[in-house]
């Protein structure tokens, strides 16, 4: 009587379209939770924002206005002031969220594709090739992904691909080792058993049977790798690894910022404000959908 | 201890959705005297645990018992303070749980287990309360029990556990002992004896409730039995008779099926098809979906429990079955 | 505060109130630090420090301790060019010579006379009897014949780092036989100019006459060294438990990355003027934190340098704006031409066009420690004539590239801005093309190992643009004209791309004997390099080699404006040196020159009530 | 497998990884453009001096490496000071050895690590367990906000906040430097609020799988007080996982934090960690970086065995990986 999984959400549960309906009351799990639900249009709204920025933001980044320099909020023409060249904040706000969510969500989908075939070839294939791949794994994990960045910045130059690939290359470890926890438990499945007794060859198995099955874990922990994503892309930017400058980065705007917190604070809690809300909305995204795949947790 | 009954009567009890109230639990009575056991049958969501966890009110949150009454030795549980209540809990009713590698803390000695709540009681001390879990065990039949008292439920094997399990919830010698599925995750060899180890208790006077779907256990052990289907009783009688010749069509698909050889560790599957989202609860006969026999009227009216038997001792949910008598 | 107006004559009224400032620190210390000078302290009034001048302030703080905060100084080896170089200058070691208060001539240091032969070739210094080392041993011309040894020798770093950067520096000096003993040409140290003739007496020769050597003696490569510990400690012999120094203060105790404290040397000859019982110094990595002035805020440093937005805080705040002092600029911002496979920038009159379309007003407003700099002579070096500036003017620049095929820019490639720090001048540079030109202009600010690979190689050939970086050096014509952005230099800007690339292959070839490479490198330069920076290089070798002065400065100035005119090195911004000082601090003298101050003379005066 | 044997091939792979992690360190660093001496040139110097003509002279710096040496000997050449626990002097602080600046460096890491790590689970355990116990309430879900906010603020906005604060406007701490106590408070509470936040999730979320655990039930159904139930049986399983969480945590910690160490110019490691890369500083890369790894994976190894030790399946399996693989057939245990 493991509490009350097999009491009226079970009986639920145990439908004809129990795959459909597995996703669909996730989502109504996550439409329910309020928290989770607010953040996730803030990030739609975020995301319709970097796409559009060109539409969105008044000036260009780099534009200047040597009239208005260092304007403060609600001036004229720049709602939210102007920095030391007369730059739009603004409009650097936009095309820096553009950066960092482009960043953010290309850092993730290369350490995803690792991950999975990392972790599905470790994981089912096993023996050698596991403890080699998970030895890999290993070093990864303990080696210091900072001089990753810095090496791969200075090769490739200070673009945005560098910058995705240095994040991406530093996330894809813990990853890589859920991807193959979940083949492990996945692999002795009945239905796996079954297939294979059929002739279905191992790609097939893998892709067919085992990868569905391990989407759920690691959507949550994507979900939580985008916010981390986007601070570490602050980060990197804070150290002068970032994307290269005009192209605005909110880590840049609020290192620059720090600088003038005296002088012109709104240049520092602009930028910060903007990413830490980021930050927060896609973490909660994230508790939500962990959420509300954690059919473990008690009905509400 | 005095030996007492439980007796429930018109038990209710729901689950406050988001945007709904689900009725678990409706309108559930049953007797369990001194001595005797009462098998309680039923599909999984069928509400059978839901019931036992009312009467010890140790519902989620989001659970509530509706209306009804349990009353042990006169005093009805349901309406004690959770102070009060916590006394019962554990010394006047035990509870065995289904899995002791999940019901017994992996991190805890079996002393400490089976001795935490003679001391939350105040029942005897320290001393005493190790001396009583030592003979517990050794009447569980487990060897050394002074050695085994140190050890950690993982480093016993299956059958050990669980009868460590039903240790724990006899060291108190309750009045009741509340059994879900006890001998499910074991095998029969093992089964048996822990059967009998219940059929000694019971003989001690023990009123005992045993949750199960396994139809042979509970002939074997219990002296009556109520089914359950979808959050209500549809059938009520002495085991045997039951098995005997069964009234309600789903009574009689369950036992067809269980009773298969092989069958007894397959999730029961008696009919096709599964049991109602209790949020769509079918009108009428909530079976009926289901049922070979059904007619019109079974999606039409309500089935109240009605006497089957002229002793009274059998009452069933089904006009058609009443029909037949 | 939106825009802040700069007068253009801002530069010289600027300084005008620092030497008042100075001046009246200086009468109302009451301690005469160079009695000599005290002429100059005909303060009529400033505005800075004027907190303090109410006569109360004589009276000194029971605590002589100054308080101060540095980048961080890995080490302090005056002869590797690092920050750490110039701690050693503010007092931790002593030259020959020191510079005066507002760093345009010398004064007695551990020489206490001088004589220069009649034909300027020949420097005796006669050490002062009392000159020691802070161990107690006295100091003698052996000693810096010996420091000047290890400065000269290559691979020096033995002794605990490389002396190469500040090595080259010799080129200044223009001491005899340097060049060659440095670059291994000969190795018999006898052929170099440097030579203790007895323990009091140490002679120099220098190649030519050389206008402003004694003024370069004040460069802390030039300081002397223990060479007892450096040799006996070649790896530890700067930390606190081994160094034996001789400027007017000591390191007593230094924490890596954290603090330093140094307490006066005892065996110095002139303690009479050594006012401070300790002074800390807290070491700051640098640009980390926009928290910079809350350690100067929050009375804890007595001094602190400020940055841009640093420098905006203190202006705007009415009671800490009375707090900030200026040293002239030491430093100019240049764009240097980057050799590219595309010839576009080989044309003198696009680069002349880039030059004049710079919006230098401009770039110097969103730079608060910069001035527009319209030459690569800096304005503060006596003499300065602003008829070698460049006067932009968008007009012509347009006409000009009309000129050569690009009207309104059409056609013209993107420019770039090779960078190794993304400043906002940096974005004002190329913001000023893009508004003035309408040509693409584009910052590529790369990290500093990439920069410091690219800049002198040749760029593929879209890429053409300018290296950004800056220079500092001692504000004298010689260092300005002859030594940053030598004759030399400018011969091999000159150089099409291709002999370039061809030019540094043999500089790195190290199969020729170094004669054999110094042949074919002049060779090189001899034919392909530019008229004009032939031109040039004879230009400064008559004014190095004059002896009449007026007709020296003359030469100077010619050199200078024919420099300018190549436009293959623009100068964009002048940076000044700002400073919170506290009121207290009294005997302040902020110079022209890296080090900024000497720690000698300074006193703290009891607080303000 | 016995405790030894377990000891032993943890330390023999701890061994390989340190090869490997040093063997990728060097290649990148000898990809990377630009070497030591030019850039301290550039960077240090600034171009404070000399100019085109100079350039030939950089390559002679010190080091116990020399120019002309190939690279691979160059590794070999460290690798075999590193076996000894040598690494010989940094470029950039040539009067230093690299295990020496270590040796300075990781005490004062550690100590703000530590203290900021303790203080996090002091703050974290009751917050956690509170917000588990009352999970979807909006107390649960009030607490949970404001400590996400704890990982949305990067601790070196933290901490230039907290110096306006404390020492600018209330004048109360000194700004900066490593001089007593007094220096400690705001670099910790700068570093605590990330590790706080992370931590509070972790034990809400352990919480609550071990509050559905069947004991617990178990428990409230043997008449155990609630409080008694969740102290005694819920939070000491709900902590133990907790455990594998805080190994990298204070690994990451205890090497250093950039912005929190130069903020407040405390002496520890990482600024050093941060300027080797930059400055091409071979030697002191090489030496922090092996060291970072070496603390990682030893932090790994000592929560393993705590783990082990807190975890008596585990201590009885003989190890972790042992258990967790037993673990896919949880029925099958010896008796």
């Amino acid at each position: 009587m493991a509490t009350l999984t097999e009491e009226p959400a079970a009986a639920a549960g145990v439908t004809a379209e129990r795959a459909r309906s597995h996703w669909s009351r996730a989502w109504a799990r996550f439409r329910a939770n309020r928290l989770a639900f607010v953040s996730l249009i803030f990030c739609a709204l975020l995301i319709v924002t970097a796409l559009a920025a060109p539409w969105i933001a008044p000036y260009h980044f780099s534009e200047t206005d040597p009239d208005a320099r260092l304007a403060p909020l609600l001036t004229d023409g720049h709602l939210l002031g102007t920095d030391l060249l007369g730059r739009d904040i603004f409009s650097r706000l936009v095309y820096g969220l553009r950066t960092a969510l482009f960043v953010a969500f290309g850092a993730e989908l290369a350490s995803l594709v690792v991950a999975i075939l990392i972790g599905l070839s470790a994981g089912y294939i096993g023996g050698r090739v596991d403890q080699g791949l998970m030895g890999i794994t290993d070093v990864m994990y303990a080696f210091p992904s900072y001089i990753f960045a810095i090496v791969l910045v200075t090769v490739m130059g200070r673009s945005i691909w560098a910058v995705m690939l240095a994040i991406g290359i530093s996330s894809w470890v813990t990853q890589a080792r859920l991807v193959r926890a979940q083949v492990l438990t996945v692999k002795e499945r009945e239905y796996v058993e079954a297939a294979r007794s059929m002739g279905a060859s191992g790609v097939t198995i893998s892709l067919r049977y085992i990868l569905p099955n391990a989407i759920g874990p690691l959507l949550v922990t994507t979900s939580f790798a985008i916010p981390a994503a986007i601070g570490a892309e602050a980060g990197l930017a804070l150290l002068g690894l970032g994307v290269q400058p005009p192209t605005p980065s909110w880590g840049s705007m609020i290192s620059e910022g720090t600088s003038y917190i005296l002088a012109a604070p709104h240049l520092l809690f602009l930028p910060a404000t903007l990413f830490a809300l980021t930050l927060l909305a896609f973490t909660w995204v994230g508790d939500g959908i962990r959420d509300a795949f954690d059919t473990s947790g008690e009905d509400r | 201890m005095s030996a007492s009954s439980l007796e429930v009567e018109g038990l209710r009890t729901e689950f406050v959705l988001r945007d709904r109230v689900l009725r678990v639990v409706d309108d559930v009575s049953f007797t369990v005297k001194p001595g005797r056991a009462l098998a309680i049958v039923g599909e999984s969501g069928s509400g059978k645990s839901v019931t036992m966890r009312s009467v010890m009110r140790l519902l989620p949150k989001t659970g509530r018992v509706a209306g009804g009454r349990a009353r042990l030795g006169g005093t009805d549980l349901l309406g004690l303070s959770e102070r009060q209540m916590r006394k019962v809990r554990g010394r006047d009713i035990g509870m065995v749980f289904q899995n002791a590698m999940e019901a017994l803390n992996p991190t805890l000695t079996l002393e400490r287990q089976l001795t935490e709540h003679l001391l939350w009681h105040g029942v005897c001390d320290r001393a005493e309360a190790k001396r009583r879990a030592i003979q517990t065990l050794g009447d569980v039949g487990i060897p050394e029990p002074e050695q085994r008292i140190r050890t950690y439920p993982f480093q016993l094997s299956g059958g050990m556990r669980q009868r460590a399990m039903i240790a724990t919830a006899m060291v108190t010698q309750p009045s009741v002992l509340i059994a879900d599925e006890p001998t499910t995750a074991v095998d029969v060899t093992v089964q048996r004896q822990l059967l009998d180890l219940l059929a000694q208790l019971k003989a001690r006077g023990t009123g005992v409730i045993m949750i199960t779907h396994d139809l042979g256990v509970a002939r074997y052990f219990c002296d009556d039995a109520i089914v359950m289907y979808a959050g209500r009783v549809v059938e009520r009688g002495p085991i045997r008779q039951l098995l005997e010749r069964p009234a309600h069509p789903y009574t009689a698909g369950l036992f067809s099926s269980t009773l298969e050889v092989g069958a007894r560790h397959r999730p029961l599957q008696p009919v096709p098809g599964a049991p109602p989202d209790l949020a769509h609860r079918p009108p009428g006969c909530a079976f009926h979906p289901r049922c070979g026999q059904a007619e019109q009227r079974c999606g039409q009216e309500e089935q109240p429990l009605l006497p089957w038997s002229e002793d009274g001792q059998r009452e069933v949910a089904c006009w058609k079955a009443v029909q037949h008598v | 505060m939106s825009t802040r107006s700069r007068p253009a004559g801002r530069s010289t009224g600027r300084r005008r109130s620092t030497a008042a400032a100075v001046a009246v620190a200086l009468a109302l210390s009451g301690c005469s630090l160079f009695g000599d000078d005290g002429g100059n302290a005909s303060g009529t009034g400033g505005d800075a420090g004027s907190g303090g001048a109410d006569g109360s302030d004589a009276e000194l703080a029971a605590e002589q301790v100054l308080r101060l905060s540095s980048s961080n100084l890995p080490i302090i080896d005056p002869q590797v060019v690092t920050f750490g170089m110039w701690m050693s200058a503010k007092g931790i070691f002593e030259g020959l010579v020191v510079q005066n208060e507002d760093g345009t001539d010398v004064l007695p240091g551990m020489a206490e006379s001088w004589e220069v032969s009649d034909d300027g070739l020949t420097y005796t210094f006669h050490i002062r009897e009392d000159a020691a080392w802070s161990n107690g041993d006295p100091l003698t011309a052996e000693d810096f014949e010996r420091t000047y040894q290890r400065l000269f020798t290559p691979e020096a770093g033995e002794t605990g780092g490389s002396t190469s950067g500040a090595n080259s520096y010799q080129s200044a000096t223009n001491i005899k036989g340097a060049t060659d003993f440095l670059e291994g040409a000969t190795d018999d140290w006898s052929e170099v100019g440097v030579r203790a003739v007895d323990e009091r007496v140490l002679e120099i020769e220098v190649a030519s006459p050389t206008p402003g050597f004694l003024l370069a003696m004040t460069h802390p490569s030039m300081l002397p060294l223990h060479m007892d510990t450096v040799e006996e400690h070649p790896q530890d012999w700067q930390e606190a438990e081994h160094i034996v120094s001789n400027g007017p203060f000591m390191i007593d105790q230094w924490v890596t990355n954290s603090s330093m404290e140094l307490v006066p040397n005892p065996h110095y000859w002139d303690t009479d003027n050594v006012h401070l019982d300790r002074i800390e110094i807290a070491l700051l990595e640098g640009g980390t934190t926009g928290a910079a002035t809350v350690p100067y805020e929050n009375d804890e440093v007595d001094i602190v340098g400020l940055a841009n937005a640093d420098i905006i805080r203190m202006e705007s705040d009415p009671e800490l704006a009375d707090h900030v002092q200026i040293a002239p600029s030491v430093s100019y911002v240049y764009l240097a031409t980057l050799r590219s496979e595309n010839p576009l920038l080989e044309d003198v009159n696009i680069r002349k066009a880039l030059s004049l379309a710079l919006d230098r007003e401009y770039i110097a407003e969103v730079t608060p420690d910069a001035q527009p700099g319209r030459s690569l002579v800096l304005g503060i070096v006596p003499g300065y004539d602003e008829s070698i500036e460049v006067n932009e003017d968008v007009e012509e620049a347009q006409g000009l590239l009309a000129e050569a095929g690009y009207p309104d820019g059409e056609g013209f490639p993107e420019i770039n801005l090779l960078a190794g720090s993304s400043n906002v001048d940096v974005e004002a540079i190329v913001d000023s093309w893009r508004r003035n030109l309408g040509i693409d202009a584009k910052a590529d600010t790369v990290e500093t190992g990439v920069l410091v690979e690219r800049r002198w190689a040749v760029q593929d050939e879209d890429y053409v643009g300018f290296y950004y970086g800056s220079f500092a050096g001692t504000p004298d014509w010689p260092t300005m004209v002859g030594s940053l952005w030598s004759p030399r230099d400018i011969q091999e800007f000159s150089l099409p791309a291709d002999v370039w690339a061809e030019y540094q292959e043999v500089q790195a070839d190290g199969e020729l004997s170094i004669s054999e490479r110094n042949a074919e490198l002049a060779e090189m330069l001899d034919e392909h390099a530019s008229d004009a920076s032939h031109e040039l290089a004879d230009l400064v070798d008559q004014a190095m080699n004059s002896a009449d002065e007026a007709e020296q400065q003359e030469l100077f100035t010619q050199a200078a404006q024919l420099r300018e005119e190549q436009h293959l090195i623009i100068p964009v911004l002048w940076k000044d040196r700002y400073f919170a000082v506290r009121p207290t601090v009294q005997g302040l003298n902020l110079r022209p020159s890296s080090d900024a101050y000497y720690f000698k003379g300074i006193s703290i005066a009891a607080d303000e009530q | 497998m016995s405790f030894m044997t377990y000891l032993g091939k943890r330390v023999v792979r701890m061994v390989l990884s340190l090869i490997a992690v040093s063997a990728i360190t060097f290649t990148l660093l000898q990809m990377a453009p630009g070497n030591f001496a030019d850039i301290q040139r550039i960077s240090a110097g600034a171009a404070q001096f000399g100019g085109a003509g100079t350039e030939d002279m950089v390559h002679a710096f010190a080091s116990r490496y020399g120019d002309d040496i190939p690279a691979w000997r160059q590794y070999l050449i460290f690798m075999k000071g590193a076996a000894t626990w040598d690494f010989g002097p940094s470029y950039k602080y040539p009067t230093q050895d690299v295990q020496d600046i270590i040796a300075q460096g990781f005490p004062i890491s550690a100590t703000i690590a530590l203290i900021a790590v303790a203080l996090s689970l002091m703050i974290a355990i009751p917050i956690g367990v509170y917000a588990a116990v009352r999970q979807n309430s909006a107390a649960d879900h009030g607490t949970m906000f404001l400590i996400t906010l704890g990982t949305a603020l990067p601790n070196y906005l933290t901490g230039v906040i907290l110096v306006l604060f404390f020492t600018l406007t209330l004048g109360v701490l000194p700004s900066s430097g490593w001089d007593g106590p007094q220096h400690m408070i705001m670099p910790v509470l700068a570093l605590v609020l990330g590790p706080t936040a992370v931590l509070a999730r972790y034990v809400r979320s352990s919480m609550l799988e071990t509050l559905r655990e069947e004991y617990v039930v178990a428990a409230l159904a043997k008449g155990g007080p609630r409080a008694t139930v969740i102290t005694r049986h819920a939070l000491g399983n709900s902590l133990i996982p907790i455990v594998t969480v805080l190994g990298p945590l204070l690994a990451a910690l205890m090497t250093g934090t950039v912005f929190v160490e130069a903020l407040f110019r405390i002496p520890g490691l990482g600024l050093y960690f941060a300027q080797a890369a930059a400055s091409r500083d071979m030697p002191l890369l090489m030496g922090t970086a092996l060291f970072f790894a070496l603390i990682l994976m030893t932090m790994n190894l000592i929560v393993d065995l705590v783990y082990g030790y807190l975890d008596p399946r585990i201590r009885a399996a003989g190890g972790v990986n042992r258990w967790r693989r037993s673990q896919k057939n949880p029925q099958q245990q010896p008796a």
